[in-house]
């Protein structure tokens, strides 16, 4: 092995984003300085993607343990609850931001591919896709062109491997268009005893690597996620992903999972080979020892350093017992797949990379695993002075309520996503009992009469303007649409998009947010089991807003026990559970109306968050309630419209509260939630609320075909209806 | 008028999963002499115009702006002046 | 009874097919492998919808040289029963079991929802369940769904009650605004010349549950069964 | 070696919702000197013979066969033999 190298230039440390101080503690530690194979394995691997070098003090805030816990946060590819009958339900979501903002289709494709690989990784059938997105303002080209793009290749991926694409979310704001967000969630679902875990056990067993060639994409994927400005950075390193192929892998990995050839799985995601080797080998307890000759290449010349660290899509390390080889070989090639023998497990704990012969690294892989961490400080934001500093009285009052309250509907951040979600497949499977369009989605579990209620939510906006406030609220906002459904929440996954937490300011909003997060968790008892962070998304030196998306799921005991967000029927009661107020800061009423964003957040006071949804699911499991939505971005004005075109029938409603209507109207005010009921189901409802101490008001009534709250806004639902689902069609079509 | 042919294919090392999956299916159908297959578009687009250096011109912009993704894709033309 | 499901890599229905037969019609059924060539034992097939082989080059062209094709073609030409739901319908016609293309939808853009469709014609066994004039409630998810055929060719099937099934609105419309593809004369399901072999666009599997929204395609796969019981078994 | 550079086309009859689109987009960008735009399929596939009539030859059955569908679509090639 060469160990001439030494004087490493600052330019070679920058290639693998690696300081100097780093690469001193890496030379102490191994006690000689690492060639280049070995130098990059380590920048790779303590980049913030693979190692979380800024984020693990803060994640280990998080709360991971709890009754239905079966696999938590950090322990494997992905977290797994119970949801009883037996059944695992396995979820994760993860950033494709940076490949999405060079190249958005293949991009996002390649962002689904990579969670999907997590999911069946564990031995999971994926059964729903969901996806989280952010973009700049339609207005602008690039935008358009990244919108669609991304879409498309959400669409594409998703349809072709038959997983139903069931929810998601997409919100415009002029910060992301640099930098895009590309969030995607899978869930699987498994009977608990057959998990697979992802590790190298057993001296003398095998490692396989399965299904695509290795080619020379997305080299220093990981190192680069980790540096700001993606355009420039990621230029040479897109790839093009093939959803047959995973098709193919998930059929095959998941026939396997039913032999005991098996000893682990372990898909190559981020710092491809080296990554997924490490991991296996660091989490068995073990060593491996690879020879980079053996793996099947797409190009010509590849060398030790660009196989070890090669994103090649559509590849998975399997860790055989010695001497099932060819049985795994015969059914990976029933399903048209190449797998070959690349190495074995070995009892050292060291990684050893041979070409051919040659030994071209050799490190022990705890100290590729173990990151270097570090716990920064962070320092107020000055932007917060003057958004706390808002006052909502210097607002104008609209003249035209009206006019303001279709615009609103018409917002793209409001709009319906319909002409986004159409172009994904949310009904193979024949699980889809609620597909996209409500607050949550709800599938069957084939076999038993429970339900999954899934979710995925978050608001960058808030959490610029309080990064607690808005972490606490990501959490809260997503129990409640599982709430509306009637599901109970049973954990959580995070990814966590933050601009350069190497800054004080973006690493305050990281702090806050967590935190808030970690408030919300423990109020609603709600455990963490997996997530991802994406940090540097920045353009230009400008940060995003820090904007985590959490992802929860939800069991429904009986499918029976659900509701949407639909109004049913004329002459049903339309009442408000929980606090009316007219504070309008951090809305989008605000933003998009008035073209700020500021203010204050609307408080959560999270003790009446968790009896609101108590009382909703409670009145919904009793058979109580026609209809449920929660007030979220436009308030309850665009709360009841919502229920209203999904309906197909108006209301006539009394705002409720004292301020002022537009306010009352189009404030965001949490732990809200509008309901419909038969009138002579008033009484218990009321009782419930009461006992929970919960404020029930009758605000209205299901009728008619106009929309109208009191004297300030009345429109005909079909002009209502008109504006909200065309809303981001006439943006896309408005710039031209 | 001018009619331009024009070729995009990926670039050499990206990955073409359809042509792949063709070649496999040719070699099922016992074309054994296939070696590779790379898949591509192919556009006809014809032009108002018989000035061929201001169609190349326009053709160019074309490929760049719309027609090829250039971090994935390549592309060549031919022009022909037609009746 | 044995009702067999063609699996070609890439298929993603057939899953679903064979819940609705197993555990909704509680008729046997199994999966068959690509690679099979021969499908004795089987009363009826099944090709499912999906991606076969990626949909690359064109949605069911490789496929349709998968080797159990030309058992499904002689089970097929044995009058045996055959139905293609969405990317079977594709694999169906390349393979020349029915006639015409389907192409890619004319919006260009992956359409899933729910649309209405008018029965035009109960020519196929597989209909046998419904009324000419129904309008049924059923979902789509495709890329590749604008059915095209020369006129000549359209003019035959015309004739013969070969159009099965159009796109139309909930009040049985056959309008331009009801079609979510482009297919020409709105078409989303067709037979051949002996009604055996039928296809349509729609997932009859997707609406055979009252969870799911509709039952209304639970007659397809009940009529299947019922052609079946009424009519000596193949041998 | 003989390289097959293969152009499959729509037949003239069929629309091509495609080509549409992507004449309007190039109308939007300015392009107005674009006419009409064709959408068709452009493979290039290597074979392992260096005999121009059997390569001929087996292209044309593959296109036949499977890189066509003649319902719809109609195709050429060239063939240049290559190292
Ligand atoms: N990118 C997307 N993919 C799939 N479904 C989406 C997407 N964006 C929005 N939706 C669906 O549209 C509906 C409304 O979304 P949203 O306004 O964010 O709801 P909420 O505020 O209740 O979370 C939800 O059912 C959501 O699942
Ligand atoms: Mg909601």
């Amino acid at each position: 092995m060469s160990r001439t190298d030494t004087a490493v230039s600052d330019a070679d440390l920058r290639e693998v984003s690696l300081t100097r101080s780093e690469y001193e503690r890496i030379c102490a530690q191994l006690g000689r300085a690492p060639n280049r194979v070995e130098l990059g394995m380590f920048g790779a691997m303590w980049s913030e993607h693979c190692g979380y070098k800024n984020s693990r003090p803060l994640l280990k805030l998080l709360p991971t343990d709890g009754k239905h816990v079966l696999i938590g946060a950090g322990e494997e590819n992905a977290g797994a609850v119970d949801i009883g009958h037996g059944l695992a339900v396995v979820f994760k979501v993860e950033s494709h931001n940076h490949p999405s903002a060079v190249e958005p289709f293949q991009g996002a494709a390649t962002g689904v591919g990579g969670i999907v690989r997590d999911i069946f990784t564990m031995g999971a059938r994926p059964i729903a896709l969901l996806n989280s997105l952010r973009f700049g303002p339609l207005s602008d080209a690039r935008n358009r062109y990244l919108f669609n793009g991304v879409v498309g290749g959400i669409s594409h991926y998703g349809n072709c491997v038959g997983i139903p694409d069931v929810g998601g979310e997409v919100n415009f704001a002029s910060c992301y268009a640099g930098n895009p967000l590309v969030n995607a969630m899978c869930v699987g679902i498994i009977p608990q005893e057959k998990l697979i875990r992802a590790r190298a056990r057993g001296a003398g067993n095998t490692l396989m690597l399965v299904g695509a060639a290795t080619g020379r994409d997305g080299i220093h994927g990981a190192s680069f996620a980790s540096l700001d400005d993606p355009e420039l950075s990621h230029r040479g390193v897109v790839q093009v992903g093939d959803p047959f192929m995973e098709k193919l892998l998930i059929e095959a990995c998941l026939e396997l999972g039913e032999t005991d050839y098996l000893v682990g799985l372990q898909d190559l995601g981020a710092a491809g080979l080296t990554s997924s080797s490490v991991e296996a080998a660091h989490k068995g307890e073990s060593g491996v020892d690879i020879d980079v000759s053996r793996v099947p290449c797409r190009e010509e010349g590849m060398i030790p350093y660009e196989i070890m660290l090669s994103e090649s899509q559509e590849r998975m390390l399997a860790i055989v017992r010695r001497g099932a080889e060819e049985h795994v070989e015969a059914i990976f090639s029933r399903w048209g797949l190449h797998s070959t023998v690349i190495g074995r497990v070995t009892s050292d704990g060291i990684v050893r990379v041979r070409n051919g012969g040659e030994v071209v690294a050799e490190i022990p892989a705890h100290l590729l695993a173990d990151a270097p961490t570090y716990v920064r400080e962070g320092t107020l934001p000055t932007y917060l002075q003057e958004t706390h500093a808002f006052q909502q009285e210097s607002l104008p009052e609209p003249q035209d309520y009206n006019d303001v309250f279709l615009k609103l509907l018409a917002s793209p951040n409001i709009a319906s996503k319909e002409c986004v979600f159409r172009q994904y497949d949310y009904s193979v499977q024949v699980n889809t009992v609620q597909g996209p369009g409500g607050d949550a989605a709800v599938l069957r579990v084939k076999g038993t009469p429970a339900g999954l209620a899934v979710t995925i939510d978050g608001n960058g906006q808030y959490c610029y303007l309080d990064p607690f406030g808005g972490g606490a609220i990501a959490v809260a906002e997503a129990a409640r649409n599982l709430a509306c459904v009637g599901a109970e929440p049973l954990a959580l996954t995070n990814c966590l998009n933050f601009g350069n937490p190497e800054k004080t300011d973006v690493y305050y909003q990281l702090e806050g947010v967590i935190r808030g997060m970690v408030a919300a968790c423990a109020a609603l008892d709600v455990p963490v089991v997996s997530g991802n962070v994406s940090l540097y998304n920045e353009t230009r030196g400008q940060p995003i807003y820090p904007t985590p998306m959490v992802g929860m799921i939800g069991k429904l005991e009986s499918l029976q026990q659900s509701t949407t967000l639909a109004f049913q029927r004329e002459g049903d009661v339309i009442a408000l559970l929980g606090p009316q107020t007219d504070h309008c800061g951090g809305s989008e009423y605000v933003a998009h109306i008035l073209g700020r964003v500021t203010g204050q957040v609307p408080s959560i006071d999270l003790d009446m968050e968790v009896r609101v949804q108590a009382v909703c699911r409670q009145s919904i499991r009793d058979g109580r309630i026609s209809s449920a939505h929660d007030c979220s971005q436009g308030g309850l004005a665009v709360a009841l419209a919502e229920s209203a075109i999904a309906g197909g029938i108006g209301f006539q409603v009394d705002i409720p509260g004292a301020g002022r209507a537009d306010g009352l109207l189009f404030g965001e005010g949490q732990s809200r939630i509008v309901v419909s009921l038969p009138e002579e189901n008033l009484a218990a409802v009321r009782a419930l609320a009461a006992d929970h101490g919960v404020p029930l008001t009758v605000i209205g009534s299901v009728q008619g075909d106009a929309v109208v709250l009191g004297d300030t806004v009345s429109v005909p639902l079909a002009s209502a209806q008109r504006a909200w689902q065309n809303g981001v069609a006439e943006a896309l079509a408005a710039a031209g | 008028m001018t009619k331009a042919r024009i070729y995009v294919t990926y670039k050499s090392t990206v990955l073409d999963p359809q042509g792949n999956a063709i070649q496999t299916a040719l070699h099922h159908l016992g074309f054994a002499d296939v070696e590779s297959v790379r898949m591509g578009k192919y556009l006809e687009v014809e032009l108002h115009t018989d000035d061929t250096s201001r169609a190349q011109e326009e053709v160019e912009a074309m490929c760049q702006q719309l027609l090829a993704n250039p971090v994935i894709e390549s592309y060549r033309f031919d022009l022909e002046t037609v009746q | 009874m044995r009702i067999g499901i063609v699996q070609f890599p890439g298929s993603n229905c057939d899953y679903d097919c064979l819940h609705v037969i197993r555990a909704v019609l509680q008729v046997q059924a199994d999966l068959i492998w690509h690679e099979e060539t021969q499908v004795t034992g089987y009363d009826a097939l099944v090709l499912p919808g999906g991606f076969s082989y990626g949909d690359y080059l064109r949605s069911g062209s490789i496929a349709r040289f998968s080797p159990v094709m030309r058992a499904v073609t002689e089970f097929a030409d044995d009058g045996g029963l055959v139905l293609g739901i969405c990317n079977g319908f594709q694999i169906l016609t390349e393979a020349g079991l029915l006639p015409g293309a389907l192409l890619r939808n004319s919006a260009l853009e992956f359409r899933c929802g729910w649309v209405h469709l008018r029965v035009e014609s109960v020519k196929s066994p597989f209909m046998a369940t419904y009324e000419t004039g129904q309008v049924v409630r059923m979902p789509i998810a495709h890329g590749d769904g604008s059915y095209v055929a020369d006129p000549a060719v359209l003019n035959r099937m015309r004739d013969n009650g070969q159009i099965i099934l159009r796109y139309c609105d909930a009040e049985g419309d056959v309008s331009a605004a009801a079609n979510p593809n482009g297919s020409i004369e709105n078409i989303a399901g067709i037979c051949n010349e002996n009604g055996n072999v039928f296809a349509l666009m729609p997932h009859p599997e997707r609406c055979a549950e009252p969870e799911l929204g509709s039952v209304d395609g639970l007659g397809v796969w009940q009529a299947m069964v019922l052609a079946l019981t009424s009519v000596p078994l193949r041998v």
